[in-house]
């Protein structure tokens, strides 16, 4: 029952906030958040109590007539990112207190919502459930991007609903295809497998890009990316943060329960093809994110190239490759989270997020200045930060599986570095400009949120198996 | 004001079931006409047998001639001017010696032309005459095919010679004391 | 059986009731008749999908599991349908017409759901169309009501034309009108495909196409979609659609089941056409009662594919689930429609819609989740109806077909969300509009039952296959 | 009483199928709504005679009377079609059905 | 042989008609060469022993269908030839259409062969008794059905002509 | 069949046609002998003896007078019009017996040209053809007043025919046979039709009268608002033939009424006058023609009685009232056959 109660949480809290005044709406989601939160924590006790590959599982009967129940399991992997997921919802909550949002009762519920489907996603042991809550996750972030995006975002987001929509129809149809080749007509993820073992490779194939197709998309990997930077610029901030941080990790998450073991043949046959494209991706994310003038761009860029060798070292099939992945894809949420809350605050206050428009805040508030310099550095996987463990990890996976692959990807760091600190730079150091003089002192809530953030890159940097024990196990059994 | 004693009064009332379906009423009808088919028949069968006719039946014109033969009229217009229908022309002429026997005065009708089919017979004509030479009687014009058959001339309008008209039933008692009256009166009763 | 004569009863009690100046009445009474209606239709339902094939009424009519399915489904549609539009008769005077040309139809939808024999399938088609083409006009002032019931007329006459000649020739190759015995005889082992009995096939096929306004027999649909009364377009892309293609299905289960694969190109360019001429053209729509026009020409190409793959053990229960969701999902989006139509003058265009969650949140919400249904998000009813008949395509081995389907309804996103864009993301020009309590309950039911009917599969139970 | 003797079936198929044609090609012909309206009633007609040269060739009689049903049908589509093209020629006082443009955008 | 001289007669009156009905410029002679169809039609049932259909068939096609017709074209004053000049790309459109509808028929169906005809024709089957029976047995749902057919058509045919009171 | 029956079938078709002609001719003159009488009149008396050469003159003047087409009418149509009146009138005769079967030699000649089995819907299907004369001839003349009586013409004929048919349909519920032949010899064993079939007969009456435009239901043309209505640019012979038309369609109405309701050519007592063969079937003749000459007498008759109808009144009679009165009759009738053969022992 334990995922039902997952799920419900912030459904439950959605409602409440349609139900109470506007002006609680922020508080009430903030406080079922970390009710939400509470109870991951609480679960982990009881993960990996019985050496069960699911341990905390739900199972419900639900359309005999499609072989389909409703059944949820938590192991490891999918626990970061449920950890991951309840960690930044009130973080990203509170970010918006100091802020004066519109029509907030839809604001937080749709959020709440949003919570709600990717748990769903995360915990999902059934085809179709997986694909409905893969599906649900959608809408929400849709109707904020929509609702409360920037300009022009009735094209954008379209675009991004488009993108997304059309990865997860041929996953259906991927889904469809495995379902036809169950012995006993289930969408159980097991009868999945052995039915995704059981086909000829044609029909493998066909099932792998249909699903790589799905969560490339999401990720996004290289010539499907086209929709991320544009999304992420005109969303309203807590829509990228959503996007970004947790999102995002979807399409991850998709390719180490999905996807690898689903069609063992067609995964060995494709992964130099995968690889390749997640290299070309972060050299060409990293290239494109040094040339960029807006912060926020650069940031949306500099995922791409994160993302790109995640999904290089998923598809590296090894131990290392995999936990890497786990690690940095925690990490990841993490930081970007806190970048985009960086740009957020200086767009704020300066009304531009162009970097050559800044400059010289240090001098204004030092505060906010070292806050940033943490998460920066988080983000450039300096040791001794939660990014170093996770791209370690990864290029270590990558580099057994081709040391040449591991030698481009390794070029995300150097590149990572480059843009980031020329980033740090542009916006903080330097001369003050007309705009940056008056950068007044952070609030406490801002406060908050960057001592969490900073508290979580340390803490993992510099203890990163407290992460990584998390899915170990569950790795194990995958991987090679 | 009552007319008649014949007057009935008219509600409207609601016509009771049998009234509706009317087949009552238009039996009653049915028997009504074939009793008439029945009945004498009032038809003159005409040439054969004629109706008579009223006393001051207004038929043809004739323009009279006097007591020696002389045409009265003196083609004063006076009966153009009256004719509603305007039925009436004339042309006057002056008389020429030795045409005394002929036309009573110095002024005669040269051309005298009633068209049949304008004139309505309504005897203004007649009225109107202070010559006393216009008088309708009770002949019916006859029916030809041409229009111009209906222009009667003098030679059609003017008595005969030797058949002379009796107009004298049409001369009332009203017409003749005023005549009597008149300084002109020229065709005195006998 | 009973559902006619109740239907047709309610049908003459209503046109006597004007007559004995009940008006205040006739609308509960309709009510209160459908409701029977449905619970007789309900209590009838029992037994296997092909079992009765003896016990019939006359010869004529056979309710079986199918039909009467959809004898319920049907019922329930129109139940909904006069419940919803019991504001529609604006125009008191003709009150007892409309409802009672309804409730005629009605009859015809029953008879196509069951006949036996092509007797029926014909009167059946014709007791539907003919007051449809009346309905389609009832807004007599109006040039384009007029010119929707005159095209929808032409048409519906040519299509029946067409109908009949098919049957004709059908007789002639099989020297009967009863559908069994056209089974037995197609299926003997010493028949021939004479080209009578094909020319006969595919004009019947062609006539069935054009009642259901499939590509490229669809051309009236928009037209006489969009030139009706919203309410009156709302019966026909709901009830009128739902019998035929009930009738098409009909046809191939009880009389030709060789047919779908034999004339697999005709059925493929049927499919292919409807979902990519419904949805490609409904793109470039700017009035929203001819947007949803195209969108059900689309989604008859989805229907269509049950009915092409009808030999997969869950074909009628995919169809008869796709059209129980299509049907309330248009009620729904006709509903809002209709509410947003009579706040704006009359218009419909998409520029109608701006705003509208500001002028009305759940007028907005309703509408949304209904075109979400349409384009197929899970978790609501139009995924699982498109999720099924996938399926059974794949499981035919039509792959491809399923790829075009999905490229198709990626298109239909495309324009079922230039509606939700308009509806959140542009300012109102117009105010806000308020709505009764019963209209509320309705939308908020409706929502309910797009949601429900995917969460739950008793209605793709409701036919076991 | 045998009337017809020496013709074949065929004859009559393929009467009603040039019947049948005319009258379609008048329906894609034609713009006078009226014309077209005749042109169906001709295309029905096409039906009736096939089905009773079915009739006849068969010994059937189910065929008879399913043309008198499609006689009904077409008195009950003409009553209605005829009122139809009345009310939209009160409005636009024409029966050109390309004049009918209103819902062409 | 005189049945078959009287096919031809018939069959060439009927097509020629037909095609008068589609090309003749005014409303009106279409609609009575559409009639003379109808005669020739019925001639037709006559000779398929379907005296009663014939009998039907001028009664409702001649005597009620085309007087209606010819009722309304008098009431529109539809005399005028007024048909707009089509384009004719369209016409020929038209033509090409019907005329490969025709083809297709033809080439279809001219070589029928029916098999399992019953040679010897039974004269009774055109008859009003059997007729009867068949309608009021085997048919007596359908003719029941339809007075729901004629009752809609009825409301609908007044409703559509009834005045709109405002 | 033999030729000898072949020839005998022409003279009757001849005969037939002559007699009717003939009856029609004098109708005329009947028409204007009984209006002058019931308006204590004499009427026609002067072509010979009581004017009996009086529709001869009629005819002569007929033919004689000018032939005059409109300019701006449509020629072949104008044409058409009386031709096709004059046609289907004469049609109908084909169906309705004159007299019992005459012996000649060893042959049996039925005084009846055909007698079809579907002889009252050959009736009906050539009555509802007749109104194209009529409409035709009016809107060929390209005159209102043509217009406007053939379309009065057209409506009222068509809507009293249902009314007619209806009727029909009980009697032929009752007597169970389509042929007019048949229909006779049945009234020869039981009583005539009008004892069972009143309410019928009444509207058989009715709606005949409007068929042929007879008054009161003569509006299309009536004169005193449409001057002649759809003929009012006839003239000369084709003006002629409507005239003609009108006054066959009379005699035969009267006929099919005197056949229908009234025994035809039986007669009370028939067969207890001792008359055999030919004699009787001469009687029975005779008798017909009297019973149809009575019937065209009570036509003129109620001419001259009833005023014409106003157009809505005329609408109402029929849609209104004679329908569902026809209708009831039927139910009647159904439930009569019913209970005599028994469907309501239960």
């Amino acid at each position: 029952m334990f995922p039902l109660l997952l799920i419900f949480l912030p459904v439950l809290t959605a409602l409440f906030i349609f139900v109470l005044p506007a002006a609680q709406s922020r508080m009430i989601a903030f406080a079922g958040a970390i009710l939400s939160l509470l109870a991951v924590l609480l679960s982990f006790n009881t993960l990996h109590a019985d050496a069960t590959d699911v341990a905390l599982s739900f199972s419900f009967n639900w359309l005999p007539s499609l072989g389909s129940n409703i059944s949820f399991g938590i192991d490891g992997i999918s626990m970061v990112l449920l950890l991951l997921t309840n960690i930044l919802l009130p973080l990203i909550i509170l970010t918006t207190f100091q802020r004066d949002i519109i029509k907030p009762k839809g604001y937080f519920s749709l959020m709440l919502l949003m919570q709600s489907a990717l748990l769903g996603v995360f915990m999902a042991t059934d085809g179709l459930v997986f694909y409905i809550f893969w599906e649900l996750a959608l809408i929400p972030i849709y109707f904020i991007c929509l609702f409360w995006g920037g300009e022009g975002r009735q094209r954008i987001t379209f675009k991004f609903f488009i993108y997304t929509l059309l990865g997860s129809l041929f996953m259906l149809v991927a889904l469809i295809i495995l379902f036809q080749h169950t012995t006993n007509h289930s969408f159980a993820i097991k009868d999945l497998y052995a039915a995704g073992a059981s086909m000829t490779f044609d029909q493998q194939a066909w099932v792998f890009w249909f699903f790589f197709l799905a969560f490339a998309i999401k990720m996004p990997v290289f010539p499907f990316h086209t929709w991320q930077p544009d999304t992420y610029v005109n969303a309203p901030t807590q829509g990228t943060m959503l996007l970004s941080g947790i999102m995002l990790k979807m399409g991850t998450y998709g390719l180490i329960r999905w996807l690898l073991p689903m069609v063992p043949q067609a995964v060995s046959a494709y992964t130099d093809l995968v690889i390749i494209l997640s290299i070309i991706s972060v050299v060409y994310a990293s290239a494109i994110a040094m040339a960029q003038v807006n912060f926020k761009r650069m940031i949306a860029y500099s995922s791409i190239a994160h993302v790109g060798l995640i999904c290089a070292g998923i598809f590296s099939y090894k131990a290392e490759g995999i936990q890497g992945a786990l690690a940095q894809m925690f990490a990841h949420g993490i930081n970007v989270v806190g970048l985009f809350f960086i740009c957020d605050i200086i767009q704020t206050n300066t009304g531009t997020d162009t970097m050559a428009n800044l400059g010289g805040i240090r001098t204004v508030n030092q505060k906010f200045a070292f806050w940033f310099l943490i998460t920066m550095l988080g983000s450039v996987a300096l040791p001794l930060t939660n990014g170093f463990a996770g791209e370690f990890l990864l290029l270590n996976g990558i580099y057994q599986y081709n040391a040449w692959f591991a030698a481009i990807g390794g070029l995300t760091i150097i590149l990572g570095a480059v843009y980031m600190l020329r980033g740090y730079q542009a916006i903080m150091l330097g001369e003050t400009s007309s705009i940056t003089t008056s950068f007044p002192a952070l609030k406490l809530s801002e406060t908050i949120v960057f001592i969490v953030i900073a508290g979580i890159i340390v803490i993992s940097g510099i203890y990163p198996k407290i992460i990584l024990d998390i899915s170990a196990w569950d790795v194990q059994l995958i991987a090679h | 004001m009552q007319l008649t004693n014949r007057s009935k009064q008219v509600a409207d009332t609601k016509m009771t079931w049998v009234e509706r379906i009317y087949l009552p009423a238009i039996f009653k009808g049915m028997m009504i006409t074939i009793s008439h088919f029945f009945k004498k028949k009032v038809t003159y069968q005409y040439p054969e047998q004629k109706r008579d006719i009223a006393p001051v039946y207004r038929g043809q014109h004739v323009l009279k001639r006097d007591d020696h033969g002389a045409e009265r009229c003196t083609a004063c217009g006076l009966c153009a001017v009256a004719c509603p229908a305007e039925a009436i022309t004339m042309v006057a002429e002056e008389r020429k010696k030795g045409d005394e026997k002929h036309y009573r005065e110095e002024k005669y009708a040269g051309i005298y032309e009633i068209n049949m089919l304008r004139c309505i017979f309504c005897g203004l004509c007649e009225e109107a005459c202070p010559k006393e030479a216009i008088f309708l009687t009770d002949r019916i014009v006859p029916t030809t095919f041409h229009r111009e058959d209906y222009i009667y001339g003098k030679d059609r309008l003017v008595e005969k010679m030797d058949e002379r008209i009796d107009v004298s039933v049409r001369q009332t008692q009203n017409l003749a004391n005023f005549k009597k009256n008149s300084e002109y009166a020229h065709n005195k009763l006998k | 059986m009973n559902e006619i004569l109740i239907v047709a009863g309610l049908g003459v009690l209503t046109l006597l009731a004007e007559i004995f100046s009940f008006k205040k009445f006739i609308a509960p009474i309709v009510i209160a008749g459908l409701l029977a209606t449905w619970v007789v239709a309900a209590l009838e339902l029992n037994g296997n999908i092909y079992s009765s094939l003896n016990a019939s009424v006359l010869n004529m009519l056979d309710f079986d599991r199918y039909a009467q399915s959809f004898v319920l489904l049907l019922t329930t549609i129109a139940l909904l349908w006069v419940i919803i539009n019991y504001n529609f008769f604006s125009d008191e005077s003709n009150k007892a017409d409309h409802l009672s040309l309804i409730l005629f139809s009605m009859v015809g939808g029953f008879c196509m759901v069951s006949y036996t024999n092509f007797v029926m399938l014909f009167l059946g088609i014709e007791i539907l169309s003919i007051p449809m083409y009346v309905l389609a006009g009832s807004n007599k002032r109006s040039l384009r009501s007029n010119e929707a019931s005159l095209k929808y007329f032409l048409m519906g006459s040519f299509a029946t034309g067409i109908l009949l000649f098919g049957i004709a020739l059908l007789y002639g190759s099989t020297g009967s009108f009863y559908v069994y015995d056209l089974r037995v005889k197609t299926t003997g082992a010493d028949f021939v495909m004479t080209p009578m009995f094909t020319i006969g096939m595919v004009m019947l096929l062609s006539a069935m196409a054009f009642k259901s306004s499939a590509a490229p027999f669809h051309f009236w649909a928009p037209d006489v979609y969009t030139g009706s009364p919203s309410s009156v377009t709302s019966f026909m892309s709901t009830f009128v659609k739902t019998s035929a293609l009930a009738a098409f299905m009909r046809l191939f289960y009880t009389a030709l089941p060789y047919v779908p694969e034999t004339f697999d190109r005709i059925f493929l360019i049927l499919i292919i056409g409807s979902l990519f001429l419904g949805n490609i053209i409904a793109v470039f729509q700017t009035n929203a009662k001819r947007l949803l026009a195209y969108s059900s020409i689309s989604h008859v190409g989805f229907m269509l594919m049950a009915i092409r793959f009808f030999s997969e053990p869950t074909s009628v229960a995919s169809l008869f689930f796709y059209m129980a969701a299509y049907a309330i999902t248009t009620l729904a989006a006709f509903m809002v429609l209709k509410i947003v139509e009579e706040n704006s003058d009359g218009d419909v265009s998409i520029s109608a819609f701006n705003g509208l969650v500001k002028r009305n949140p759940l007028l907005a919400g309703t509408l949304t989740i209904a075109l979400l249904s349409m384009a197929g998000i899970p978790p609501l009813s139009g995924f699982f109806a498109k999720f099924n008949i996938l399926y059974i395509a794949l499981n035919h081995g039509y792959f491809w077909l399923v790829i075009v389907a999905i490229l198709a309804s990626l298109v239909g996103v495309y324009y079922y969300f230039k509606i939700v864009i308009a509806m959140f993301a542009s300012e109102p020009v117009l105010t806000p509009i308020t709505l009764t309590g019963k209209q509320k309950i309705l939308l908020l039911l409706l929502t309910l039952l797009i949601v429900g009917m995917g969460l739950n599969s008793f209605v793709f139970d409701l036919i076991p296959s | 009483m045998d009337i017809i003797k020496g013709v074949p079936l065929t004859s009559y198929i393929l009467l009603c199928s040039i019947l049948f044609a005319i009258g379609a090609l008048g329906v894609l012909y034609r713009r006078n709504a009226l014309v077209i309206f005749m042109c169906i009633e001709l295309m029905l007609n096409a039906v009736n005679l096939l089905m009773v040269a079915f009739s006849r060739y068969f010994n059937d009689s189910n065929a008879q009377v399913f043309v008198f049903f499609i006689m009904a049908v077409a008195a009950a589509e003409v009553s209605v079609g005829l009122a139809i093209l009345m009310m939209v020629y009160r409005n636009t006082k024409t029966t050109d059905i390309d004049a009918l443009s209103k819902l062409k955008y | 042989m005189i049945t078959q001289y009287l096919f031809y007669f018939l069959t060439f009156v009927a097509i020629f008609s037909a095609l008068l009905v589609v090309f003749s410029k005014n409303p009106i002679y279409s609609a009575l060469y559409l009639i003379v169809t109808f005669f020739a039609t019925a001639g037709h049932y006559f000779l398929l022993n379907a005296q009663f259909l014939a009998a039907v068939h001028v009664i409702v096609y001649a005597g009620a269908i085309m007087v209606l017709f010819i009722y309304v074209i008098m009431m529109l004053n539809l005399n005028k030839e007024v048909e707009p000049h089509k384009s004719t790309m369209l016409k020929v459109a038209a033509t090409v259409c019907g005329g490969v509808l025709g083809l297709v028929l033809v080439a279809g169906l001219r070589e029928t062969e029916l098999t399992a005809l019953s040679e010897y024709s039974n004269p009774s089957i055109g008859l009003i008794e059997r007729l009867g029976n068949v309608l009021f047995g085997t048919y007596m749902v359908p003719f029941e059905i339809s007075a729901v057919l004629f009752l809609s058509a009825m409301v609908g045919a007044v409703f559509l002509s009834k005045k709109t009171i405002h | 069949m033999l030729p000898i029956e072949i020839i005998y079938k022409i003279i009757l078709i001849l005969a037939v046609f002559t007699v009717t002609l003939v009856v029609a001719m004098y109708s005329t003159y009947a028409e204007r002998k009984v209006a002058g009488f019931i308006q204590d009149r004499y009427g026609p008396n002067r072509a010979g003896p009581f004017g009996i050469f009086q529709p001869l003159a009629d005819g002569l003047k007929m033919f004689t007078k000018q032939e005059f087409i409109p300019d701006s009418s449509d020629k072949q149509l104008f044409v058409l019009g009386p031709s096709l009146a004059m046609l289907t009138a004469c049609m109908t005769g084909v169906v309705i017996p004159w007299g019992g079967d005459i012996t000649i030699g060893d042959k049996i000649v039925k005084l009846q040209i055909t007698d079809i089995n579907i002889g009252i819907l050959y009736l009906l299907g050539v009555v509802s053809v007749g109104v194209y004369g009529i409409m035709i001839g009016g809107w060929a003349s390209n005159n209102k007043y043509s217009l406007l009586g053939a379309l009065r013409a057209s409506s009222q004929m068509i809507s009293y025919e249902i009314a007619l048919g209806l009727a029909l349909i009980s009697l032929i519920m009752m007597t169970g046979t389509l042929s007019l032949g048949e229909i006779v010899r049945q009234q020869d064993e039981g009583l005539a039709n009008v004892v069972y079939q009143p309410l019928g007969f009444l509207i058989f009456l009715i709606c005949a009268f409007a068929e042929t435009n007879r008054a009161p239901f003569d509006l299309p043309e009536s004169e005193n608002e449409l001057i002649g209505g759809y003929h009012t640019e006839y003239s000369s012979m084709k003006l002629g033939f409507y005239l003609f038309a009108e006054y066959i369609n009379m005699f035969i109405s009267s006929a099919l009424i005197a056949s229908l309701y009234f025994g035809g050519y039986n007669f009370p007592f028939q067969h207890s006058l001792g008359l055999e063969g030919n004699m009787l079937s001469m009687v029975q003749t005779f008798v017909f023609f009297m019973k149809v000459f009575f019937f065209i007498f009570f036509y003129m008759w109620v001419r001259w009685t009833l005023p014409r109808f106003r157009f809505d009144q005329l609408m109402n009679l029929g849609w209104k009232t004679l329908i569902p009165l026809a209708i009831l009759n039927m139910f009647i009738t159904g439930i009569v056959i019913g209970y005599k053969n028994g469907f309501f022992n239960f």
